[in-house]
């Protein structure tokens, strides 16, 4: 059996891809909730960098720093999904394309 | 060895969840897909002895972020006629490039040497307990931490407010 | 006890705080009461340290709140010693009297409850200024002073004149505020530090003459905004539009003798500079000279009393500058009395008559306004300097060291004794016409005694005008060792043989009495002596000095201002709307950029960030 | 190896033990009822009718699982199973004894302490909404959706309350770990006054309340209001498929009640006199606990048969303009009460 160890750059690898899975998100989908999850899904992959560096280096500092983008991603989430109900409210609909009103 | 095992395991589940939350075309799907993947990540928290964070990926994440985000789908409804976007030309290719771009750039930061430096975990003493989480937090970072407090705080009053305000528009187009 | 110095300034702040934004949901008398309530509260936590200083068993102690500025090593730091205890008594025991009046007098008032928190903003900013334990504490309490006097004499601001009047003493006190802030940068340069305790135990050793002359000189210009000296007295009258309570509180008790407070403060820097102690005395007795001229010729009857004020000032500013800082403090002390009584009562009399300022239209309200009466009365004696009132005590120990100091000394006691007279003059002036005689008032007039709120403080200063004066002859000069920690090393004003004291207060005693007997067989008549023409008139605008200050000040500044105005419409304005322009048209040019999608957006972002990782790696040398 | 062994044991010895208590919990809720309400109640199979839950169980087992058109198949399949595991999970932290030797080795009577107990279970409660609001949503139909809605917006609010509540007990004890908890709590005030975390009153009410909101229970019910919206989200569920969700629910009753005597009501606390034999000395606790626990669940029967439903505006007002500012205001006054005694009175 060959000695294989989890390192750290095994999870940034990971982080990396879910990074790149959520901008390709972002930017393939229209509906606006699973744009906001893939940002979601990116906070999540930092959040992972976070903690595996922290725990690399012996720092408790990448655990708080978690912490702290969780706390902000939940004041994001609520704020942001208000805005989308109160967009649907006026348009029925949750396409991010169709608003599109501040084109210059 | 196990932990090979587990990291393979939930880094598979996390990927696919991932994947599936950006391909499917029911917007429930997606959350699933993405609540997959959170519970992975919390599984791998774990696995880095970041017990807390772990319990908060899910009490945040999974109790209370994608509770809302099923919430908000099932109150406006599926919009399943939502499809991939096409109205910038050549979305689809134009966004594989991208994210394969990103994929091999971060790649590439993260195997520079100041990333992984010691290749295995150093120090055996760090343990993500609430205690050791809290000395850090309560200690060094109070105003940080209590700026959070404020940020959530606005937040709640953003959230009303926007609750409110939209409730106002509708009774004016209701009495137009 | 003096562990909790810090509250007597934080209470008096929480009420501000209160008052700012509880206050129309407390409503009226409640406010008004949580206001007395904490200036009276800051009063009884500070009695018992004061005491200390009496029975001579304390030590001045500085107590440290937080790092406030760690470059400089500047603290926020109080500092409590037998000066800053006086003056934290008066403010705090005259304020809190003045907060009782003005539940009574501000009644009905839309604005009832602001009104009290800015009363309490300034009492604790005024704590602020004397309990500093250096300049840099000092000078914000001295702003935060300005700042809240401005919102109180501009607080009836529908009024055009009060708001102008509230403007110019803001824009006067400016001119003192530049004064003190490059007096506080001079004294950094020379010490390296603002700290009271450093600054005066070294300055002897340190300070050259000419550095000490400069930074005293510029100490007084901030005195002279502060403390209405000439040249920049202007503002003192005008201020007689805000409240009554607010003239007596601010600009009678308290806020204007922080000029003279800081110049006690800075006792030993004054005494450095003989120069400037001249300067100071003539400065001193020319504004109390000039003061009491025009106060003579004054018809209303808040107006008077500003003059008077200018002219007292004048003494106190002239009895720190021979020197005598102990006499200038006491003159201090008693004058926050009986001034504060007299503008209480002259509220009063306000108050009964219904708004009506002129005292040609008084007359007579003896008999209606009994307690006002008397108080006012032990006031008009305390003033006029007549034995044994407090005034007589605290103005006869200024003449004495004046006239100790001999030379042309001599000159300056003079113009004191002629303005001795002239205080008694039109103290008598004021008193008779006010509330002997005939009435004059007109027929629906219902003059009427104050309610009790407003009496019981009237009846508090009138005992303490009366006694006050006793805690130090110059048979037991109790008050003098009770500031001595405070004033350590300066020597006291010698040369004044008991003698010589007895026959200056009595030549003080004599021309104060003539003075009164003159202004009552003048006025004590039923046809008043017709006082308009010639000298009266242009007395009665001060002689001119604001029309003065308008030609030769604000009209060129006007001038300059317009011609900077169309410098900037041609020159400036031409250069932005000339890059206005051009980035509106490169905004143009620009526009279709923005789609208005946000994955366009989120696109060209991805794009470049993987630019930005991609240049940072290559730049970085991670291969 | 062995600690594996031992956790299995103990997994294996939890499950079995809460189906059995399942089994007389539905059977003494019946009975309860059916008392209270002056009816007879289930007396046919068994004594006493004992053996009624087992046989509905076997005919849930054995009905067709019908399946609705338009149900989204996955997430309909799945939501049974969602609903099921928590509430086991949930048990595993829960002590029911107190720790026991045996040939030198301490076991504890819990499967696992984890450093986090309590967020563990509020992570894991956080779990349960999901089974509510697919459960809804996946069966295609309105009154499931109606009440998965209803579901998610209550159990989200009460949640935070009953995490809130829980705050005081962690601050007042210095750990989340639930075996610290319940050791904190061994101790009597005075001579004979146990030293419970009922004294943190508030909390304890909150707690309780939130529980009822939590376990969607009468007067919390609206979820499965059969009055308003026929069975709520299991309308479309039957079988098998109906049983899990059954089984989840009267877990989860079971659950909160032994949360409520382990974390307020002093665990398996209570008085062993010295001197009795050692098998004695470890039973006693887990008699003390299992009476406790049935105490409280008997209270929740007495709740359901007692209170009428809650309206809906109601019960979110007094969710989020109640229960959480008064939370909130504990928790504050608990800090301060807690820093007067690690620190000291500020002006002493």
């Amino acid at each position: 059996m060959i000695a294989l160890a989890v390192t750290t750059s095994w999870y940034m690898m990971l982080a990396a891809a879910l990074f790149s899975i959520g901008v390709a998100g972002v930017l393939m989908r229209r509906n606006a909730l699973v744009m906001f999850m893939s940002i979601e899904l990116m906070l999540n992959s930092v959040n992972l960098t976070f903690v595996a560096v922290g725990s690399d280096l012996g720092l408790i500092e990448g655990h708080v720093a978690a912490l702290f983008v969780i706390v902000v991603a939940a004041a994001e989430v609520t704020v942001g999904l208000a805005i989308i109900v109160a967009v649907f409210r006026k348009r029925a609909s949750a396409d991010a394309d169709q608003l599109a009103e501040l084109r210059g | 060895m196990s932990e090979v095992i587990v990291f393979v395991i939930f880094a598979a589940v996390a990927l696919v969840g991932a994947i599936s939350m950006v391909s499917a075309r029911n917007p429930v799907y997606s959350a699933m897909g993405l609540l997959s993947t959170m519970f992975s990540l919390a599984v791998l928290y774990v696995v880095l002895d970041a017990h807390l964070v772990a319990a908060v990926q899910v009490i945040i994440y999974a109790g209370a972020v994608m509770t809302l985000f099923l919430f908000v789908i099932m109150l406006i409804g599926v919009d399943k006629a939502d499809a991939y976007g096409r109205q910038v030309p050549a979305q689809r290719i134009m966004t594989f490039v991208v994210a394969i771009g990103f994929f091999a750039a971060i790649a590439l930061a993260a195997r520079s040497a100041w990333i992984t430096g010691s290749g295995a975990f150093g120090d055996p003493e760090m343990n993500g307990t609430i205690e050791a989480v809290s000395d850090e937090l309560f200690g060094t970072w109070t105003i940080v931490f209590l700026s959070t407090v404020m940020l959530l705080t606005i937040a709640a009053v953003g959230t009303i407010a926007l609750a409110y305000f939209g409730a106002e528009v509708e009774d004016e187009e209701a009495l137009l | 006890m003096t562990d909790l110095i810090w509250l007597v300034v934080a209470i008096p702040l929480v009420g501000a705080a209160v008052n700012l934004f509880l206050g129309k949901r407390i409503g009226e008398p409640l406010s008004g009461w949580i206001g007395f309530g904490a200036v009276a509260a800051s009063f009884l936590i500070a009695v018992e340290p004061m005491l200390g200083f009496f029975a001579g068993d304390s030590e001045p102690s500085t107590h440290f709140l937080f790092s406030w500025i760690p470059v400089l090593g500047v603290n926020a730091e109080l500092l409590w010693d037998p000066l800053s205890a006086l003056l934290t008594m008066i403010v705090t025991g005259v304020g809190a009297l003045i907060h009782l009046y003005s539940i009574g007098y501000m009644h009905g008032d839309e604005r009832f409850p602001r009104f009290f928190s800015y009363l309490n903003l300034f009492i604790a900013s005024m704590l602020i200024l004397v309990l500093a334990a250096n300049y840099a504490v000092m000078f914000v309490g001295w702003e935060l002073v300005g700042l809240s006097s401005y919102l109180l004499i501009s607080f009836w601001f529908t009024k055009p004149t009060a708001a102008a009047a509230g403007k110019k003493a803001f824009i006067v006190n400016r001119i003192g505020d530049w004064g003190f802030l490059v007096a506080m940068m001079l004294i950094f340069a020379a010490f390296g530090t603002f700290d009271f305790d450093i600054i005066f135990g070294t300055a002897p050793g340190v300070l050259s003459v000419t550095m000490a002359t400069a930074i005293t000189l510029l100490l007084f210009v901030a005195a002279a905004g502060k403390s209405a000296q000439l040249p920049l007295y202007i503002w003192l009258p005008d201020a007689m539009e805000g409240p009554t309570p607010v003239s007596a509180l601010i600009h009678a008790a308290t806020m204007v003798t922080a000029g003279v407070f800081m110049m006690a403060r800075s006792a030993v820097l004054f005494e450095l500079a003989p120069v400037s102690g001249g300067i100071v005395a003539t400065i001193g007795a020319a504004t109390a000279l000039l003061a009491a001229v025009i106060a003579v010729s004054q018809r209303d009857i808040k107006r008077v009393l500003a003059y008077s004020t200018i002219s007292q000032l004048g003494y106190m500013v002239l009895g720190v500058g021979v020197g005598a800082y102990t006499a200038g403090v006491f003159h201090l002390t008693t004058h926050a009395f009986f001034k504060a009584l007299l503008f209480l009562g002259a509220g009063s009399v306000i108050h009964a008559m219904s708004g009506e300022q002129d005292m040609a239209k008084m007359g007579g309200l003896r008999k209606k306004m009994p307690i006002t009466f008397f108080t006012m009365g032990a006031a008009w004696l305390a003033i006029s300097g007549i034995f044994p009132f407090s005034g007589f005590w605290s103005k006869d120990e200024i003449l004495a060291a004046t006239f100790a100091q001999g030379g042309a000394w001599y000159l300056l006691w003079g113009i004191g004794i002629v303005v001795a007279v002239l205080t008694a003059f039109y103290m008598t002036r004021l008193f008779v016409l006010t509330f002997l005689g005939k009435p004059r008032w007109d027929a629906d007039a219902h003059p009427h005694e104050s309610p009790a709120s407003m009496t019981i403080p009237l009846i508090v200063l009138g005992a303490f005008t009366v006694s006050f004066g006793l805690v130090n002859t110059p048979f037991r000069l109790s008050f003098e060792h009770f500031l001595e920690p405070s004033f350590h090393g300066i020597p006291h004003v010698e040369g004044l043989t008991n003698v010589l004291i007895t026959s200056l207060a009595s030549v003080t005693l004599v021309v104060a009495i003539a003075g009164i007997v003159v202004a009552w067989r003048r006025y004590r008549v039923d046809e008043l002596p017709v006082e308009v023409g010639g000298w009266w008139d242009r007395a009665l605008v001060g002689f001119g000095v604001d029309d003065l200050y308008g030609r030769w000040i604000v009209a060129p500044g006007r001038r300059a201002s317009e011609l900077a105005s169309r410098a900037d419409a041609v020159v400036l304005d031409g250069a932005a709307h000339g890059i206005a322009t051009g980035v509106r048209s490169a905004g143009e040019a620009l526009k279709p950029v923005q789609s208005g999608r946000v994955r366009t957006y989120a696109g060209i972002l991805a794009v470049a960030a993987v630019a930005l990782v991609v240049v940072t790696v290559l730049v970085g040398g991670g291969f | 190896m062995t600690i594996f062994i031992e956790a299995g044991i103990k997994v294996l010895l939890a499950f079995v033990f809460l189906l059995v208590t399942v089994l007389l919990l539905v059977w003494a809720e019946r009975k309860w009822v059916s008392d209270l309400q002056n009816r007879i109640g289930p007396e046919r199979a068994g004594p006493f009718g004992i053996l009624q839950t087992l046989a509905d169980g076997m005919k849930l087992f054995f009905k067709e699982s019908l399946t609705p058109t338009k149900a989204e198949f996955g997430i309909y399949i799945a939501a049974p199973v969602i609903a099921l595991l928590p509430a086991l999970l949930i048990f595993l932290v829960i002590p029911i004894g107190a720790p026991i030797e045996i040939n030198g080795t301490e076991y504890t009577l819990q499967v696992v302490d984890l450093n986090i107990g309590l967020l563990y279970i509020l992570a894991l409660s956080s779990i349960a909404v999901y089974a509510v609001a697919l459960a809804g949503w996946a069966s295609g139909s309105k009154y499931p959706l109606l009440g998965s809605v209803r579901a998610a917006a209550q159990m989200i609010s009460y949640e935070a309350a009953m995490g809130l509540a829980l705050v005081p007990v962690v601050m007042f004890a210095g750990s989340a770990s639930i075996a610290t908890i319940v050791e904190g709590q061994q101790g009597t005030f005075g001579s004979f006054v146990p030293a419970w975390n009922i004294v943190l009153l508030p909390s304890f009410v909150i707690f309780l309340i939130a529980g009822f909101a939590e376990t969607n229970r009468a007067p919390f019910d609206l979820v499965e209001a059969e009055s308003e919206i026929v069975g709520g989200y299991h309308t479309e569920y039957s079988g098998i498929r109906f049983a899990f969700f059954f089984l989840a629910e009267y877990i989860n009753i079971f659950n909160i009640s032994a949360l409520t005597v382990t974390l307020f009501l002093g665990g398996w606390g209570g008085p062993v006199p010295t001197g009795l034999p050692t098998a004695i000395q470890w039973v006693l606790p887990i008699v003390y606990f299992l009476i406790k626990t049935w105490a409280v669940v008997f209270f929740f029967v007495w709740v359901r048969a007692t209170m009428p439903r809650m309206r809906y505006d109601q019960l979110m007002s007094f969710g989020w303009k109640r229960l959480i500012p008064v939370s909130l205001v504990w928790i504050m006054l608990c800090a301060v009460a807690l820093g007067f005694r690690n620190f000291g009175a500020p002006w002493s």
